[in-house]
């Protein structure tokens, strides 16, 4: 769609405004309920073992740049360089969009500095590989063979490449852990990787890492805004299945460009 | 009335501001640069609370650009939907972009500061280090040096780029991406077992597809007639099926949630309310 | 050399593409010192080619070329928004690169309501389908039977699979826990199919691939192998 | 641990090599198999089949050099039927390879069927990703306006070195669309050029795109689609003119049938493990 029309300008209004009352209602103090979500349970353990075994871990936020996906990708590997940085841990983190960089050094940096440990953050180990998709895979690959990582953190935009750094991980015997938004690639994750969350866990895991108020907030803003759309979606069926094709939620929801 | 308006600023801004020349353009240049140095450290002074509030404000604007191009009500001109924003849409773009390249700097420094170090003092390895900055200083001057058309100097020029591109990059690449059809067999062969109901489940789809796909696969159930109820049996209708039955509503729900992701995550970040290890430090 | 190279640019054009392939395919084996020799030319051949997108795509037209040649200095305007982000070296300065960092977060924050609406937008409208059968009318063409179940098949494993990604209510009653489960194996039903669909794909790479190397390369010393 | 449950864990090298080896093999014998066209696969055929000859044909050209394996095997198959049936057609493209590819392929072919540029077909080159819509709008209502030259910057309305323009003016002079692209571009296709008047198109993703497409199908905005490199081999065995697809179509078939026997072996050794767990358990 090029531009909003009046459905979806109404629609995307509604959800947003759940979304902040969600977020405000929490910060006050109401703090709601979230249930579990399984696979990241796993972040703790599979930092544990990297302990154990005394190697490295692998943080890989994916191929994009400064946005939205990519940056809560970080948050996610934020709070696992929190646990790195308590238990000592090296931690490696390819970047593929140079402009990212300074996000992660700060992110990761103020990881070390909330547990104390700020003098033991490496800035050499946040490393641009290259923005080329397979050259920045190619590179992964090598890193994650001769630094033998004991765990990768998969958590991004990811693309075709997601296989090939999963697999490289799998066949050293690390633990990895992984999430993204690219429906696509998960069949894949799930095939070589320990823990996969799936779709929009992908969004829930801060809320359910940190229990930030604003994050659950926001979580339980997020059902509202779901809810709002599979309601929609059952009420078409219906309506569409008694009146035809031709009745006035679906001439609502017709985008315009379609029309004209 | 918004459009008019819009068109009146861009037109003030053209009458005020005309592109120059030679001098006057080098001086207006000299006087921004002065600009900007007074502006860097009159933002030194500020406090961390009007700093963060700053930061907020930028991010808000940056946003807010989009968004009403997105959501203000459009017309139809020429066969496009417009609204008074739409033109500055490209501009707007290609500005973040050279933002964007110019961080480039950034990525060469870091790739420079590890490969760098390894080579000055032969550290394990400084080899490989050498051949990064031999293939990359080849690919930047034989792909940036600029041609004439008909020479003998340009014909080598070409001639050693594309060894370099099409022998070397796109090899290279080609061969990666290929790769994971490698990753992709010993991926299904381990993953692929009757462990448990998922598994089971994931297995079978998978297989059901993978046989629909191919000429093994068709040849198996060719015996079915094309036509009538045991037409659903043969493998390519199957394939077909849960491809467009089962797959489509399945990611098209799991699209719907990721949308409403998306669209928290955005809103929180537009509006500075985003928590976490980035967002929570002091300035 | 240079003559020697522009004469026979096609040879080692080739054997440069084989080497290479062979060279990213040892890694299979294991990691080894001629992958780490291809995998290091690599990305200094992405970054040689990055920096010069960067230059003749992006920075000659956009930005030189505007303000020296057509004089519409305003253009400098992005400099100090990108040399900011360098300021995160800096201590006493580093702040700084935040203002940059959040002009490029605002904007891709507000291109996501136009993203948001690509991604569910139409999918809502094209749901709307009858789960009883009908006959045709207007533009719509009849719906069987089979179509008809289909079509509750369809609603049926979006509401079940989006009932598996509520986040915030207690799952007390069975019915629901039910539809949640249901909702994950429908979800791995449709993981198996994008695996298996994709397979073909990534198939077609590698076997492109191996036709350079065995028809193309190899049919020029076996004529029998084109 | 008994033979059969070794099986489960044959070294990844060894299924490395076994594909390796089958793939390459697969690719040297000449004589292609049999080929069993998709129900898609020949409604694509017979919409062009049954294209009229005085109409154009447009071939949306959207992909590049990375998808060449599946793109350029579908385009080079149409581009047969097409010159074997006299269709002239025009190459348009949202991808800067696109078009140039295309191009090249017809050349190619052009000597074979006697296709002259200018007069059995064009190249109107690429325009920019984000015009898209833009462009297909204005490109419906009127080549000339809409697209103003060729790719060798040559005016449509130069009905000399272009002749073949005078008889083509709008999207009513179109026959059939062909639009091969892996990505999503087909969308902004149906809406702003097959929507007008219902032109017959034919769609050619590669594999991972095609299971979007179905619902396209189902609704008959789409008359037929080759699915990748499969969708590749059925077009040529249609118009029997076996090429890059049908040489690969053995090793495709292997490759898939050997992911087909390391998943049953994988199990076996599985099932046989589990077997003698559970009797182990049963003794002690």
């Amino acid at each position: 769609m090029e531009h909003s029309d009046p459905v979806n300008s109404t629609l995307t209004f509604i959800i947003c405004a759940a979304i902040l009352t969600m977020i405000f209602r929490s910060r006050r103090g109401k703090q709601p309920f979230i249930r579990r979500i399984p696979g990241l349970n796993a972040i703790d353990d599979a930092v544990g073992r990297a302990t154990e075994m005394g190697r490295p871990m692998l943080l890989q936020p994916g191929l994009g740049g400064i946005d939205v996906i990519t940056l809560q990708a970080l948050a996610i590997l934020a709070y696992v360089a929190r646990a790195a940085a308590r238990f000592g841990n090296r931690i490696i983190m390819p970047v593929a969009d140079a402009s990212f960089i300074p996000v992660a050094e700060e992110a990761i940096r103020e990881s070390y500095n909330l547990e104390g440990r700020v003098e033991s953050f490496r800035a050499e180990d946040i490393m641009f590989l290259s923005d080329r998709q397979f050259a920045f895979a190619a590179g992964v690959a090598g890193l994650i063979n001769r630094e033998k990582v004991a765990t990768a953190f998969l958590f991004g935009l990811f693309f075709a490449e997601s296989l090939i750094m999963a697999e490289n991980a799998n066949q050293i015997g690390a633990i990895q852990v992984a999430g993204t938004p690219s429906t696509t690639q998960i069949p894949f994750l799930i095939a070589a990787c320990d823990y996969v969350i799936i779709g929009d866990e992908f969004y829930a895991a801060t809320a359910f890492l940190t229990r930030e108020p604003t994050l659950v907030g926001s979580l339980v803003g997020q059902d509202i805004g779901k809810a709002v759309i599979l309601l929609i979606c059952i009420l078409g069926v219906l309506i569409t299945t008694i009146m035809g094709p031709d009745n006035f939620l679906m001439n609502w929801f017709t985008p315009l460009w379609w029309k004209r | 009335m918004l459009r008019n308006m819009v068109d009146e600023i861009a037109a003030w801004f053209a009458r005020s501001f005309p592109p120059q020349k030679g001098l006057t353009l080098w001086l207006i240049l000299m006087g921004l640069i002065v600009a900007y140095v007074v502006i860097f450290f009159g933002l030194q002074l500020l406090k961390p609370r009007a700093r963060k509030s700053l930061i907020a404000v930028v991010t808000f604007l940056a946003g807010l650009f989009y968004a009403l191009e997105f959501f203000l009500p459009t017309e139809l001109i020429d066969g496009k939907e417009t609204n008074a924003l739409t033109r500055f849409l490209v501009p707007m773009s290609e500005f973040a972009q050279i933002v964007a390249v110019l961080a480039l700097g950034l990525g060469i420094y870091s790739l420079t500061m590890i490969h760098g170090k390894t080579l000055l003092r032969f550290r394990t390895g400084w080899f490989y280090s050498l051949t990064f900055f031999t293939f990359m200083i080849l690919m930047a001057t034989f792909g940036i040096m600029v041609e004439e058309p008909f020479s003998r100097e340009a014909q080598i020029n070409r001639d050693i780029r594309s060894i370099l591109f099409v022998g070397g990059l796109q090899a290279l690449e080609g061969t990666m991406f290929s790769i994971i059809a490698f990753y992709i067999v010993s991926a299904a062969y381990r993953a692929f077992r009757v462990r448990n109901a998922e598994a089971s489940l994931l297995m079978a789809a998978a297989f059901i597809v993978m046989l629909g796909q191919v000429y093994a696969g068709q040849f198996l159930t060719n015996w079915l007639p094309t036509e009538g109820a045991l037409s659903n049996l043969r493998i390519e209708t199957m394939s077909d099926w849960l491809l467009t039955r089962i797959n489509a509503p399945a990611v098209r729900a799991v699209g719907f949630g990721l949308g409403v992701g998306l669209l928290a995550t955005a809103l929180r970040i537009w509006l500075s309310l985003e928590r976490g290890s980035y967002f929570d430090r002091e300035v | 050399m240079l003559d020697f190279i522009s004469a026979n640019a096609g040879a080692i054009q080739m054997w440069v593409a084989v080497a290479c392939t062979l060279g990213i395919y040892s890694i299979l084996y294991k990691e080894n010192k001629i992958y780490r020799f291809f995998e290091h030319a690599f990305i200094g051949l992405a970054m040689g080619w990055t920096i010069r997108t960067a230059w003749v795509d992006v920075l000659y037209p956009n930005f030189y070329q505007r303000i020296f040649h057509e004089g519409r200095w305003w253009w400098i305007l992005a400099l100090p928004l990108g040399l900011m982000l360098y300021l995160i070296y800096s201590r006493k300065y580093n702040w700084m690169a935040r203002i940059s960092i959040g002009f490029l977060l605002g904007l891709s924050a507000g291109q996501t309501f136009q993203s948001f609406a690509g991604l569910y937008y139409k999918q809502i409208v094209t749901t709307f389908k009858p789960i009883v059968p009908q006959a045709a009318e207007g533009s719509m063409k009849a719906v069987t039977l089979s179509g008809a179940i289909n079509n509750l098949i369809f609603l049926a494993i979006i509401i079940c699979v989006m009932t598996y990604f509520f986040f915030s209510f207690e799952v007390k009653s069975k019915v629901v826990q039910k539809t949640a489960n249901t909702g994950r194996w429908v979800l791995m039903i449709a993981f198996g199919a994008i695996f298996g669909s994709t397979i073909m794909a990534r198939m077609a790479l590698f076997i492109s691939r191996m036709d350079f190397l065995i028809k193309q390369f190899g049919g020029t010393f076996v004529p029998w192998l084109k | 641990m008994s033979i059969l449950e070794k099986l489960q864990t044959i070294d990844r090298r060894i299924v490395y090599l076994l594909l390796f080896l089958s793939v390459g093999l697969a690719l040297i014998p000449r004589k292609p198999l049999p080929v069993i066209p998709s129900n898609q696969a020949r409604s694509a055929f017979e919409a062009i089949e049954n294209a009229p000859t005085d109409k154009l044909v447009i071939i949306g050209a959207d992909w590049s050099a990375s998808t060449r394996g599946e793109n350029g095997a579908q385009t080079i198959a149409i581009l047969h039927h097409l010159m074997k049936r006299r269709l002239p057609f025009a190459i348009m493209g949202f991808d800067p390879q696109g078009p140039e590819l295309v191009a090249a392929e017809a050349e190619k072919l052009a000597k074979r069927y006697n296709y002259q540029y200018g007069t059995d077909w064009i190249n109107w080159g690429f325009r920019p990703p984000g015009t898209i819509n833009a462009t297909l709008k204005a490109m419906v209502r009127g080549f000339q306006e809409g697209m103003k030259q060729d790719s060798k910057n040559i005016p449509l309305s130069d009905h000399v070195r272009l002749p073949m323009m005078a008889r083509f003016k709008d999207i009513n002079d179109v026959g059939v669309l062909v639009v091969v692209t892996p990505s999503q571009t087909f969308e902004s296709w149906v809406a702003f050029v097959q929507g007008i008047k219902g032109t017959p198109l034919v769609f050619c993703p590669t594999a991972v795109m095609a299971p979007e497409a179905y619902q396209y199908l189902d609704s008959g905005q789409m008359v037929g689609m080759l699915t990748g490199l499969k969708g590749a081999l059925e077009y040529e065995g249609l118009v029997k003119e076996p090429g890059r697809a049908t040489a690969q179509g053995l090793a495709l078939s292997v490759s898939h049938i050997l992911i087909i026997l390391l998943i049953v072996v994988g199990n076996l050794g599985y099932l046989a493990q589990k077997r003698r767990q559970k009797s182990q358990q049963g003794v002690g």
